[in-house]
């Protein structure tokens, strides 16, 4: 599945992948802790809450002695990921065994907060000093309109209705791998995983932006370090409340800026000073890709007669429908369609591959309400249909080749016939009226050999 | 491509169903007889539900008191505005006292039993609420921290739950504070495919809690938790109270005997004519 | 044509190969064959009984020869038969095989026992079932020789167990009398594009059905075949009478009948069914409502709806005799279906079978001029029926009533035994001495949740010993009872054995199996003759037991454990039985011959 | 006369195939599912789908009521006997994909579903065809085997015979103890029955020996079945559709009450085995495979069986463990059906609960009072209405009786 390749790889990973002390660094501050600790799979979730309060180092043997024989390959898994995380640190005792203990800082941090519960990162403003504020739909709105604007941006600065301060150099670095230009001259096509990328939920693209986002921090000159570790802080700010942009250090500043632009923080000028309100995509920073609830309404409708109702008033949801059919008309909350063949083989142009699944899938998670709850939500003969022509597109492979004709004598075309076999480049051949079709790699060899046949 | 549903809702989201013991005789014999007194027990609960509701903020937790004289939810996750098990305590407190204004008998010798069957029926209708909110539900289990001794007024309804839970497939783990085994969850854990524990330690509860029940359902299917010691299903006749492998059973109203009668002493039914059934038949049979 | 029991063929008996031999039909049933030659004044007729017969040849399939069968008499002589076909040829050979088998078996069987009761005498077919079984199931033929023959048990016995088996081989055709089929047979004329030849298929079902419903071609068959003309020529008539029909040209009809008078009888109406009629109306259940389907939508068109059959012009008289409704031979077809099937003959032969239904016919109208009981069978329906439901109170009878007297009971049955399981009831009635007053109980309970509630949880709320402790004793437990789970409890303990050891094992266990099944099954002890029987299983049983003894000595030592383990059970189960048959015969003997209750 | 009966409905399928064959597969499930039937206008014209929740927990409830009225004997073991008719009227397809399919899974469903609820009691299949009655299963007491030989023997033919179905079946069933109740559930596809001699004598030979037998039609009602159900006292319904005719045949489940006259009451003698030792090899004797320890070992034999509850293979002692008398136990406990709360009471809801006593569900409409509620008659909780199924249904006891004391004690005094 190429998905895999697009998909954004779990916060955790990136985390992972920084170095041994500023790892133990992040530990310092609990919900840090909490973060990682939620964002393990479950058996180490378990291996963890079974050695919190253990301060000896616990055998391997002991351990494995709980996994059942088909489970080992998950206890492996949970226990390299622990020690890749020095969450739990791999000692070997004077009798060369193995034995695991939980990392001191990470333990404790735990211990309080089943005991004490966590802390904040830091308390929000008294509602006296900030004007009101947006209540929780209205920050919705703000992040998906933002983060909507952000794509249009992405995919096609044209039809973004208004503009981001993200830096365009930002944008370059995000459209890398999504877009694939020839030259300046010719708009943008998007990648076949750039088509991937808009068909994934919200989530998942949001991870790749942000994963994009931490990868060339440190070309901008960033510890990617300091970076993780504030967006985890931000993701435990409660949404909805305002927090005082001065407790953050600038380069936090220039962060939340950006953030801003991708609808993660709304924010707001007071009098004298400005702050700060994280929305639930921030929110969701710290969960782990496999479980986003974030479930948006589905707004697709698709008929068996391949027509298609979108009751959406998203540009991007436009856009992204014109990449698979035929746009009829639009009105204000309805974008009216329908799949053929026609529209399928113009998104075959315009992405180099691509996945009918993909499709589907989109089609069905989008489900309007009303179709969601019928078994399928979308009709078995659309979905076929789309397959047959998927499968159909790449039915013919091209392989350049040449045409040979007028060849001097039946015999020399015969020649030339078992020539071309021999090097196994033998295409097609129309003996009466003597013409051949070889493959292209062969040509100088096909031209040697007819000349020595001239003489 | 995953399906949708799993890409969305992680396997080990679960929803824990807590049945505490708030038997206050049986409290009160715990803090005579031993050092675990039931603030101890609190404490450890408390930080075990803590935990869980750490491992993933989408974890479940709901408890529910079983009372000496009545039985009701003292905490809900879901609905508590914040996600700390604390809340419970004051709810705990008003339950108990109801509790105590429930109760008539001034004094009960003994311990007496608490009511177990009452808080499993509504853990389940809870469970069954649950199933019916839609295909994304995290995986219900059910907890009892039980104490008391088995009430043996309830036991036809225990073993009707336990058969509901074992039908949709919720699995009851029951560990056994205090001194003595409970035939009741012993069963119930052994029927539902739970994990039934008596812990020998008792003040290594959370131990035995983070070790052994925080195990979500998902991961069960890797580990090893520990087995029930052998459950003996023999039953004992309703007339001398012995354990017996062969019995008569009265077709009416199922009560066992260990000789045969004339006449049931449970329903009062005659067992009439019918008593030989010939060879020839029972050959036939198979 | 062949069922279990006979096989009918058409074959040559030859003295020897060369000679073309006397045609005719040759006839087997289990006990003995016959020949009768086509030629009755032919003295060449066969009646031999099988157990004369010791083996047969056949001549090869496929290449040139002759489809022959020969069966060699044990004194020499040899009968000699050339069949048509080698289907023909292969069936009268099987069953040749099965029924010589079956003669020896019966032989072996009665010989061995004929003091056994009610080893009643079987049919055939219920013989070669069980030949056939025997064949096809070699490990149930051990088990057959060594107990049937062996003696420990009656053929009788034996197969008592095995019903289930039996019905499986047996073929197709279950003892349910079938009822007509429902639907209306109609000769569809099979016409082929090119020539306008034009074919119908007669199946014996077929024609016995014509027969059930036309008592006129009924009537005629009688009448004319042999004598006037072959059974062929009779069905070809009949065809193309009913073609005629099915052309629905009533002209055309006239004229041919005109020209033939056979064709004529068929193409007439049906005078006996008019006949039959008349009569038929005085049975006819008074309580069947014309009107009722009055308001029926269907009721304006004519003919209730049924597909138009008649031609409508006018007709001349003399055609009228030539018409034929629809209805009326729907009506006639439902008549004979809801009678039911009233013949039971073999459908093979035609005759038999027209004469089996003008016989019942004649017994029909000869009883029903004064048929009492039908008459008062017809009332009680009417009164039965004539009730209208929505006036009658609900039928359902009382239910019994069901009293419990103390629920109680039913947990205590558990209680008891499961404590004693965990051998702790002693700590159980331990806590129950002790009592406390509901103030203090429950404040103490309240203090406690303040307590908490105040200074927050306990810390720490378990001190890392402890935890330890815990920790490791669980996992000890953990350990120990993987240990006992076994190696690999998946693959089976039998396959690791050598295949000798194995089999021998199987046999004994399956041999025990066998016995006990009968050994149980046959108590309580009601008559002599079971008593009987459990002596003779038990001391078959008793002749295994040393067998397993050695079995387990003579395995070498790697598998001796595995091999002893797998015996153990059924020294068990073998013990059992010994057990229950001592304690039975001292009751017996102690309420001397008294019949002892169900309750073994 | 049952050739007409079946050339008309015969007519009547033709037309249904002729306005079908217009429209392509895909499109016919479509018009099938009737999607507009499920449509109601409101009081301001607008159209919303029926919910008819209600309007089924109302049908349900009425169920209930008959059902546990007073403390009665239930027949808690039976013997049971499933007919099934695959003649040709099988085929049809006004159920979807035909009728033999749905009844095939209809019946698997009811397979489980029985032995769930009569742990102790067994099950026979036979199957109607070609005019005559194949004996598919015998009386046995495990689901998957029963469900493996239908679903092998899939296939329809032949014209359906009530009479030797009965027949087959009556013999059968006669060498049944007394004690068993003695049950036979017809599911007849067809508009006739097609027997071989006169079938009111054998409905009343079933009557004597005292078979209860029920059918349940998939087309339209029969004279000939209804007077069956009539003589032997069971019951006879003609299914609408899939949804009812499951709804039907799962109503045979729960176990029916015992009629006096039938209703034998006698000891059966049964063996409680004790699961085999750990590390015993033996070879069980329901499979002949050597098995590891788990496994019961029967009490009188010493055979070796796999699974409970069953009859020891050799010497035919039935084996249960308590558990399975347990399951059996709410027969005899029913509880109350709940009353409805009236809307005088609802009126002045504030003293009323709030939420479901159960699952704590809002009792409250979005409008912000009272909706649809039940309330136990014993300990006066109020209950949602899901709750109240499923604890009539499936839990089989009242979660406000068991968590109190004294009403427990009032319930106890009942019984």
């Amino acid at each position: 599945m190429p998905q895999v390749k697009i998909v954004a790889r779990n916060f955790m990973d990136m985390v992972a992948s920084l170095p041994t002390m500023k790892l133990d660094m992040l530990y310092d501050n609990s919900f840090i802790c909490e973060a990682i600790l939620r964002s393990l799979p479950p058996l180490a979730k378990k291996y963890v809450l079974q050695l919190l309060y253990i301060d000896k180092p616990i055998s391997a043997k002991t351990m494995e002695e709980w996994v059942l024989p088909d489970g080992f390959s998950k206890h492996k898994v949970a226990i390299d990921r622990l020690i890749q995380l020095r969450v739990m640190t791999e000692t070997y005792d004077r009798k060369k065994e193995a034995t695991y203990q939980l990392n001191p800082k990470f333990q404790f941090n735990l211990q309080k907060h089943i005991v004490h519960g966590g802390v904040l990162p830091r308390e929000p403003m008294p509602s006296n000093i900030t004007v009101r504020l947006p209540s929780l739909e209205e920050l919705e709105a703000y992040a998906a309109e933002q983060w909507e604007c952000f794509l249009l941006h992405l995919i096609s600065s044209s039809e973004a209705g208004k503009t981001t301060n993200m830096s365009s150099s930002m944008m370059k670095i995000f459209q890398r791998g999504l877009l694939s230009q020839r030259d300046d001259r010719e708009p943008s096509r998007l990648t076949e995983s750039g088509f991937q990328f808009l068909l994934m939920d919200t989530n998942a693209q949001l991870w790749y932006i942000i994963r994009e986002y931490i990868t060339n921090a440190e070309e901008r000159g960033v510890d990617s370090a300091d970076l993780i570790a504030f967006l985890l802080e931000l993701s435990f700010h409660v949404t909805g409340k305002a927090y005082n942009i001065n407790t953050l250090t600038d380069l936090q500043r220039s962060i939340i800026r950006d953030l801003s632009d991708l609808g993660l923080v709304k924010l707001q000028q007071g009098r004298k000073e400005g702050w700060f309100i994280p929305t639930k995509l921030a929110t969701n920073l710290s969960i782990s890709l496999a479980d986003t609830t974030s479930r948006k309404q589905g707004f697709i409708v698709i008929e068996t007669n391949f027509r298609l109702y979108a009751y959406s008033t998203s540009k991007l949801h436009c856009e992204i429908l014109r990449l698979f059919a035929r746009v009829e008309y639009q009105l204000p909350n309805l974008i009216v369609g329908a799949i053929n063949k026609e529209s399928f083989h113009v998104l075959s142009a315009v992405v180099i591959w691509m996945c009918g699944l993909q499709i589907i899938s989109f089609l069905q998670q989008n489900a309007h309400p009303r179709v969601a709850e019928r078994i399928p939500s979308v009709p078995e003969n659309v979905t076929d249909q789309i397959r047959l022509w998927e499968s159909d597109l790449n039915r013919v492979e091209m392989m350049p080749a040449h045409l040979y004709d007028e060849f001097p004598s039946k015999d020399v075309f015969e020649a030339a016939c078992d020539f071309a076999r021999e090097y196994g480049a033998f295409l097609w051949e129309d003996s009466k009226r003597m013409r051949l079709i070889v493959k292209a790699d062969i040509l100088n060899e096909m031209k040697e050999f007819l000349r020595r046949q001239k003489q | 491509m995953t399906p949708v549903s799993s890409k969305l809702y992680a396997d080990d989201v679960s929803l824990l169903m807590v049945l505490i013991d708030t038997n206050p005789y049986f409290w009160s014999s715990m803090n005579n007889n031993t050092s675990f007194t039931f603030s101890k027990f609190l404490s450890h609960v408390l930080a075990f539900l803590n935990s869980i509701l750490l491992l993933n903020q989408m974890n479940q937790v709901v408890v529910i008191a079983s009372g000496y004289n009545s039985c009701d939810y003292v905490f809900d996750s879901s609905t508590s505005s914040m996600q700390r098990a604390e809340c419970l305590l004051e709810k705990l407190e008003d339950f108990v006292d109801k509790d105590e204004s429930l109760s008539r008998e001034e004094s009960v010798d003994g311990v007496g039993f608490s009511l177990l069957s009452g808080s499993l029926s509504m853990a389940l209708c809870y469970i069954q609420r649950v199933f019916r909110s839609g295909p994304l539900h995290p995986q219900p289990r059910i907890l009892c921290l039980h104490g008391s001794p088995d009430g043996p007024g309830q036991y036809v309804a225990v073993m009707n739950s336990i058969f509901s839970a074992q039908r949709s497939m919720v699995p009851i783990d029951s560990c056994a504070i205090g001194s003595q085994h409970s035939a009741f969850l012993q069963q119930a854990s052994y029927i539902t495919g739970g994990v039934y524990l008596k812990p020998q330690v008792s003040d290594g509860l959370f131990q035995y809690l983070s070790t052994v029940f925080a195990t979500d359902l998902h991961s069960r299917g890797f580990l090893q938790l520990p087995r029930p010691v052998g459950v003996d299903f023999r039953a004992s006749c309703f007339c001398h109270k012995n354990t017996i492998d062969m019995g008569y059973i009265c077709s009416v109203c199922l009560s066992i005997f260990c000789k045969h009668h004339k006449k049931c002493s449970t329903c009062g039914s005659n067992f009439g004519e019918a008593r030989k059934q010939d060879p020839s038949a029972s050959d036939q049979r198979r | 044509m062949a069922d279990g029991g006979k096989v009918v063929k058409r074959a040559k008996y030859k003295s020897s190969v060369k000679v073309p031999g006397v045609p005719g039909v040759l006839k087997m049933t289990r006990e003995r064959f016959y020949f009768m030659p086509n030629d009755p004044t032919l003295t060449t007729k066969l009646n031999v009984e099988f157990k004369l017969i010791k083996g047969h040849k056949f001549s090869k399939e496929g290449s040139s020869k002759q489809a022959l069968l020969n069966l060699t008499q044990d004194q020499g002589g040899n009968y000699l038969f050339e069949f048509d076909s080698f289907p023909d040829r292969d069936q009268c050979r099987d069953f040749v095989a099965s029924a010589i088998a079956a003669c020896g078996e019966v032989g072996k069987a009665t010989s061995e026992k004929p003091a056994v009761p009610h080893d009643e005498q079987l049919s055939a077919t219920e013989m070669g079932r069980r030949i056939k079984l025997l064949q096809e199931n070699s490990e149930l033929q051990k088990l057959h020789r060594q107990l049937v023959i062996g003696g420990t048990l009656s053929e009788a016995e034996f197969w008592a167990a095995r019903k289930k088996l039996l019905e499986q081989t047996e073929n197709k055709k279950p003892k349910q009398r079938v009822a007509l089929k429902n639907d209306m047979w109609s000769v569809k004329p099979l016409s082929d594009g090119q020539t306008n030849r034009v074919t119908f298929n007669l199946t014996p079902e077929v024609i016995h059905q014509i027969f059930a419903e036309k008592p006129a071609v009924r009537q005629a068959y009688l009448n004319f075949v042999p004598g006037k003309m072959s059974e062929k020529e009779f069905w070809t008539k009949y065809s193309r009478a009913e073609y005629l029909h099915s052309t629905k040209n009533i002209v055309a009809a006239f004229a041919e009948a005109s020209e033939d008078e056979e064709l004529a009888v068929f193409l007439k109406q049906d005078a006996m069914l008019a006949s039959e009629a008349r009569k038929k109306i005085r049975r006819v259940d008074p309580t069947l409502d014309m009107e009722a389907d009055e308001g029926d939508d269907y009721m304006h068109l004519p003919d209730h709806g049924l597909p138009q059959v008649e031609t409508k012009e006018i007709l001349e008289p003399q055609y009228e005799p030539f018409k034929r409704s629809f209805s009326q031979y729907l009506n006639q077809h439902a008549a004979v279906v809801l009678r039911g099937r009233v013949i039971d003959v073999e459908l093979g032969d035609t005759r038999s079978v027209a004469e089996a239904f003008t016989r019942t016919n004649q017994a029909e109208l000869a009883n029903d001029v004064s048929d009492e009981n039908a008459y008062r069978e017809r009332i009680n329906k009417v009164t039965r029926v004539a009730e209208i439901e929505d006036l009658q109170g609900p039928r359902d009878p009382p239910v019994a009533l069901l009293s419990i007297k103390d629920p109680r009971d039913y947990f205590d049955s558990q209680q008891a035994n499961a404590m004693k399981a965990l051998g702790d009831a002693e700590t159980g009635i331990r806590q129950l001495k002790f009592s406390v007053s509901k103030e203090e109980a429950f404040c103490s309970l309240k203090d406690s949740i303040s307590e908490i509630n105040s200074q927050g949880l306990i810390e720490p709320i378990i001190s890392p010993e402890v935890a330890l402790k815990v920790f490791n004793g669980l996992s000890q437990n953990i350990s120990s009872t993987k240990y006992h789970l076994g190696k690999n409890p998946h693959e089976s303990v039998l396959d690791q054995l050598p295949s000798a050891t194995k089999n021998e094992l199987l046999l004994h266990w399956t041999s025990i199996q066998e016995l006990l099944k009968h050994f149980w099954s046959s108590y309580p002890i009601t008559t002599k003759y079971f008593y009987t029987k459990v002596t003779r299983l038990k001391d078959a049983m008793s002749q295994i037991y040393p067998k397993l003894q050695e079995m387990k000595e003579s395995v070498q030592s790697d598998m001796r454990h595995q091999v002893s383990l797998l015996v153990q059970p059924m020294l068990q189960a073998l013990d059992a039985a010994f057990a229950h048959y001592d304690a039975d015969v001292q009751k017996r003997s102690a309420k001397s011959g008294e019949r002892p209750n169900g309750f073994v | 006369m049952n050739n007409e009966e079946k050339r008309f409905n015969q007519e009547e399928e033709d037309e249904e195939e002729e306005s079908g064959r217009g429209r392509e597969a895909w499109e016919r499930t479509y018009a099938d599912e009737r999607s507009w039937e499920s449509l109601q206008e409101d009081e301001s014209g607008l159209l919303r789908p029926i919910d008819n929740k209600s309007l089924s927990h109302a049908q349900y409830r009425r169920r209930l009521r008959t059902a546990t009225a007073a403390r009665i004997q239930k027949g808690l073991i039976r013997y049971l006997y499933i007919i099934i008719d695959f003649s040709r009227a099988a085929a049809e397809m006004d159920y979807k994909p035909s009728r033999m399919v749905v009844v095939a899974r209809q019946v698997e469903a009811f397979i489980r579903e029985f032995f769930d609820q009569n742990p102790l009691s067994q099950i026979g299949l036979v199957i109607l065809k070609d005019g005559v009655a194949h004996c598919l299963t015998d009386l046995g007491g495990s689901p998957e085997a029963h469900i493996k030989a239908l679903m092998g023997k899939l296939g329809t033919s032949g014209d359906a015979s009530l009479q030797n179905g009965l027949d087959l079946v009556r013999d059968l069933l006669n060498q049944i103890p007394s004690y068993g109740h003695r049950e036979v559930l017809i599911l007849y596809s067809a508009l006739s029955t097609c027997d071989p001699g006169d079938i009111l004598e054998t409905i009343q030979k079933c009557k004597v020996s005292k078979i209860r037998c029920s059918v349940i039609g998939l087309s339209a009602e029969l004279y000939i079945c209804k007077h069956l159900c009539q003589e032997t006292g069971g019951m006879y319904f003609v299914a609408l559709d899939e949804p009812h005719l499951k709804e039907l045949v799962l109503e045979h489940a729960p176990p029916p009450p015992a009629i006096a006259e039938f209703a034998v009451a006698n000891l059966i003698k049964m063996g409680f085995p004790q699961r085999a030792a750990e590390g015993v090899i033996s070879i069980c004797s329901c499979h002949k495979e050597a098995k590891v320890c788990g496994g019961y070992t029967c009490p009188r034999c010493k055979a070796r069986i796999c699974e409970l509850p069953t009859e020891c293979c050799i010497c035919g002692l039935t084996l249960v463990s308590s558990p399975h008398l347990a399951r059996s136990y709410h027969h005899l406990f029913p509880i109350r059906p709940f009353d409805d709360v009236s809307p005088l009471v609802l009126k002045d809801f504030h003293k009323l609960p709030k939420n479901c006593f159960g699952c704590q569900l809002s009792l409250l409409n979005p409008g912000n009072f009272p909706g649809p509620q039940v309330a136990c008659p014993n300990c006066k909780q109020h209950f949602c209405l899901d709750c109240d199924i499923y604890i009539h249904e499936s839990l089989h006891n009242c979660p406000g009786c068991e968590s109190l004391r004294n009403a427990k004690t009032i319930s106890d005094m009942e019984q």
